[in-house]
């Protein structure tokens, strides 16, 4: 069993995960850089070690002076929690190398799904639903319109080894095709050291619906639904909900069984995330991702299960504590990102908290690392809390978001709280009734 | 490292030190702050008053505790100060059996080797970056340090 | 329908309230006295109205006050929380005797279980179990004595009007039984205006378990099982669970049905808790509260219902918004109450709040009034907090409220934190080995 | 009654007040404090501060905003205030075809009724305590006011 974890994060997911592991009775590390001495992850844990200076490279990317401080600290397993070292295959096979055990998929799952390509062409052999396109990189512009003709217009260009929505070029005409395959390809090449490329069918409105797996080393796979995260600016997600407004249980229980199924097959372990856009009643896969992912608290409160307790119990090499037939969707939940920045220049604002009071109350949580007089630093993500909250329908969730909203006071800083409460009254929203595009649409960007 | 310790502490002893300095500057009133931490004593013999804001926990003390068994205020801004580059376990010599690379009082040059640490199976040595006298070691053969901790004093 | 709701409290239960009602669209007007012009309920409602100085009598127990504020500020209820004129059947009269809303039960059912002698005599007549004991009040020491013979030693003997466990005396023995008499009767009188008393078996080692019960205007009723509450002190509680560790589940089911007949055959409305002593698998009524009770989170978390919404749709005249049969209890949710006092002494410790942050993360919930810099004034009851956890189970409740007490900062005040976390050591406490005296056997009072 | 308003303000008018007090006297320095609110300023030409603790929501000076046109800053530790010895509606004459009981000018004997103020249909008289001039009313007839809130002043 695990005695001791090291957690290799910062900010209000290294709480998130500190919670699961005090819980359970297991012991912790905080790592930080020297800009996040005073950070709240470091002051709850049991133990803590300053890896580096404020530059992630030399501090929460720092793989050796991660090991090393779990290797001194005396601890058993690393959770990488999200964005960091969360994906990076190289360090969670380095971890089990030094005979640690590193919570989270195997680093062949993670190298797999790491690559659009590879990952692509797997979930697809394993049955789940994938974007007409390319089976592979193309750099021929004969074959990008070859490819074009066959799928139809428009097409998406998307680099091989890309994410979070960089190095992507749409073409809408046969003309725009050669132009956006050079610029993509260069772009990418230039971002992911890999100028590789693939063509792919683009849709106009679709929305962002992903599936939470997790699965366990004894053959057990769950899916625990769907969670709804359209609202995105520039492809970062604003704002996350479960269930879907646009799915029907039918559809719900199809593409959940559909991707479970898909899962099992890979062999895959522990929580892990297949994202889909959806369109006209039809799914097509985008990535899947190998961790944690920020909005997990939306599905942990529609499925009252806790993910990190699960992660854990998996790489403790238990089984999973529910199967399928177990998992109860209850109400609605709705996750709001809340960022320290200006709510409509989108500007980023770190600094000195002065006033922090968080919202409480029936139906609410709060996941954050902030606290009255605590300096956010400008080194690191903008994301300073996450409201989530859960309601008996969706109505009632919106209107228990809506008064939370407004009960939060974060003084001193700009947040995006008002941006929030802006989407409450957006008739738009309340109704459900949103794709990808639709909050950048609202912003008029 | 850092053993996280919840209770904040009033400083007694700063609280008497700057009584002390009201009387002998005859100063009114002396207030100082910095960062969440502020104290202010004002008149001779009237109340001195000292809040410390904001420590849901007070690890950082406690951390500078587990370094060594000197008080590190002054050490972290001596300008002589070395400080670990890496987290690691310092070692003072090659091996158990070898004496020390140095001792306090000693002369080094620059680029002699001060200490090891060890990271990751990979011994990296600390070197003196000019010449100068050893005046303090801070840490023991042994001892795991933090990035940034103080090793050693070299004037 | 209700469109504005005058909350006739302060502290906690006044922001619990305002949260439901916000949560409906339904707006707020707070009332307060002078020494709360700064309290949190005034500064979240929508409309505020000074209705005295600090002295209860003259502000929160003012109900020519109250009522006047209802008018002038057009609200259409009154919602009176728990204490203060919640129990008060004049005052619920008055209030739809001036055209408005009371949310909560009828006046005639306040009433009825107002008087511990009618309330035992109506209850039993319904079908409820109640301690063996005198029929009516008991003045002649000859009668107690023949009722002492009859239900055996040893007995206690209670004011009639009494509540809140004042006026009462133990009678171990029968010569200790005259002077018991005579003692409680001039308590009762002196405390109640009531001299009137009645004698009872006394239980040695039983627990306080309470039925909570749901009941609207169209002859539904419910029940959402049971809370322990038998840690006490001086007969306040102090911590409540739900389920208790006391009870399986045929005995849950069977006390619950039993109770709901009961209520559904007095024609109850509005939420209302009856309370029972168990022992050795046996129910004995002790009163009925006809109000919200300070712990009905916990309910609200094994439920997921949110009460306070019921009492407002029953209010409305709407049917409950559930059957029985929809009923689900899901997991174990504990409330610690946090007060302003000595965790060792009990010394109430009023005053200015320094940094106050609260815990968050999955399972959380805070029901507080409190905010940094918020100075807790020395006229009210000392509860300024409720930390309501939830867990799949009671191990998982019990760890994540050891963490959330940890998380807890409450600076400038003396708290009941301590004492929380204490009994979280406490193995009775941990194995749910606890009857209403444990706590202070182990206070060693 | 209040309207509740959250966005706590830096009072920038006090500031530059307390600034030009500074200049005006000579002063080095003027702190000055109430419940949790507080400001200090110091130094002629250096920066002044002020900070306010903690109003999640400032509801009270929209509650005085609410009570009439005047600045009620002076008005509620005037000495010769009167204040609502209740919740209610207050009325200025026994009914709207009568004459006002009193007008601001007007000097008063101790035990004049001044004011109406109905509360649970019960028109409760709000007397003079002792004799004096009408100086200011605060309050509008018809109006409904709070315990506690200024209704007149007679000095």
């Amino acid at each position: 069993m695990i005695e001791k974890v090291l957690i290799a994060n910062r900010g209000e997911i290294a709480i998130r995960i500190l919670r699961a592991c005090r819980e359970m009775g297991i012991g912790t590390v905080a790592i930080h850089s020297t800009a996040d001495a005073d950070a709240m992850h470091v002051r709850l844990a049991d133990e803590s070690v300053c890896v580096g200076p404020p530059q992630v490279l030399d501090s929460y990317l720092n793989k050796n002076a991660i090991l090393t401080a779990a290797t001194i600290s005396g601890a058993d397993a690393i959770h990488p929690g999200y964005g960091f070292l969360s994906e990076n295959a190289d360090f969670a096979q380095m971890v089990e190398e030094h005979g640690l055990v590193f919570i989270g998929p195997s680093f062949e799952h993670i190298n797999m799904m790491g690559d659009k390509i590879t990952a692509k062409a797997a979930v697809k052999a394993a049955g789940i639903p994938v974007v007409p396109g390319s089976e592979g990189a193309v750099t021929d512009p004969a074959e990008a319109r070859a490819i074009a003709k066959e799928i139809g217009l428009p097409v998406i260009i998307k680099a091989a080894a890309g994410g979070g929505g960089r190095g992507m070029r749409v073409a809408k005409t046969m003309d725009d095709l050669e132009d956006a395959l050079r610029i993509a390809s260069t772009e990418a090449a230039t971002m992911f050291g890999s100028g590789a490329v693939y063509v792919e069918k683009y849709l106009e409105t679709p929305r962002h619906i992903e599936i939470q797996l997790l699965a366990d080393n004894h053959g057990n796979v769950v899916h625990l639904g769907e969670r709804d995260c359209s609202l995105q600016r520039r492809n970062q997600k604003i704002l996350e909900e479960s269930p879907s407004p646009a799915l029907n249980d039918s559809q719900r229980t199809e593409i959940g069984e559909v991707t479970r199924a898909a899962i099992q097959k890979l062999g895959y372990r522990s929580v892990g995330t297949v994202e889909y856009l959806y369109e006209d009643g039809k799914f097509f896969f985008i990535e899947m991702n190998t961790r944690l992912q920020v909005e997990h608290p939306v599905t942990e409160m529609v499925c009252g299960l806790d993910l990190v307790r699960e992660m854990i119990r998996v790489a403790s090499d238990l089984p999973l504590s529910i199967k399928q037939s177990d998992v109860r969707f209850s109400g609605h939940a709705i996750e709001c990102r809340i960022n320290a920045e200006h709510p409509e220049t989108f500007m980023p604002s770190p600094g000195k908290v002065g006033l922090y009071h968080s919202p409480g109350g029936l139906g609410v949580r709060v996941d954050s690392a902030l606290y009255s007089g605590y300096t956010v630093p400008p080194y690191y993500d903008s994301m300073i809390a996450k409201l989530i909250v859960h309601g008996t329908n969706r109505n009632e969730c919106l209107m228990r978001l809506r008064r939370a909203l407004d009960e939060y006071v974060i003084d001193g800083l700009d947040t995006s709280i008002p941006l929030h409460q802006r989407l409450m009254e957006e008739p738009d929203f309340v109704n459900g009734n949103y794709d990808i595009h639709w909050l950048e649409r609202m912003l008029d960007l | 490292m850092s053993k996280s310790d919840k209770s904040p502490n009033i400083d007694a002893e700063l609280v008497r030190q700057l009584a002390q300095l009201l009387e002998e500057t005859g100063l009114n009133e002396i207030e100082y702050g910095k960062d969440d931490w502020h104290i202010r004593v004002s008149g001779g013999k009237t109340v001195a008053t000292a809040t410390v804001a904001a420590p849901l926990i007070s690890a950082s003390s406690a951390a500078i505790a587990a370094t060594g068994e000197q008080d590190d205020d002054d050490v972290s801004s001596h300008p002589g100060l070395i400080s670990s580059p890496m987290v690691g376990v310092v070692y003072t010599s090659s091996d158990p059996d070898t004496p020390a690379f140095v001792k306090v009082g000693d002369t080094v040059q620059a680029g002699d080797t001060l200490l090891l640490i060890e990271a990751m199976k990979v011994f990296n040595p600390i070197r003196a970056a000019k010449a100068g006298k050893v005046s303090r070691i801070l840490i023991n053969s042994g001892m795991p340090v933090e990035f940034g901790e103080p090793l050693l004093i070299v004037e």
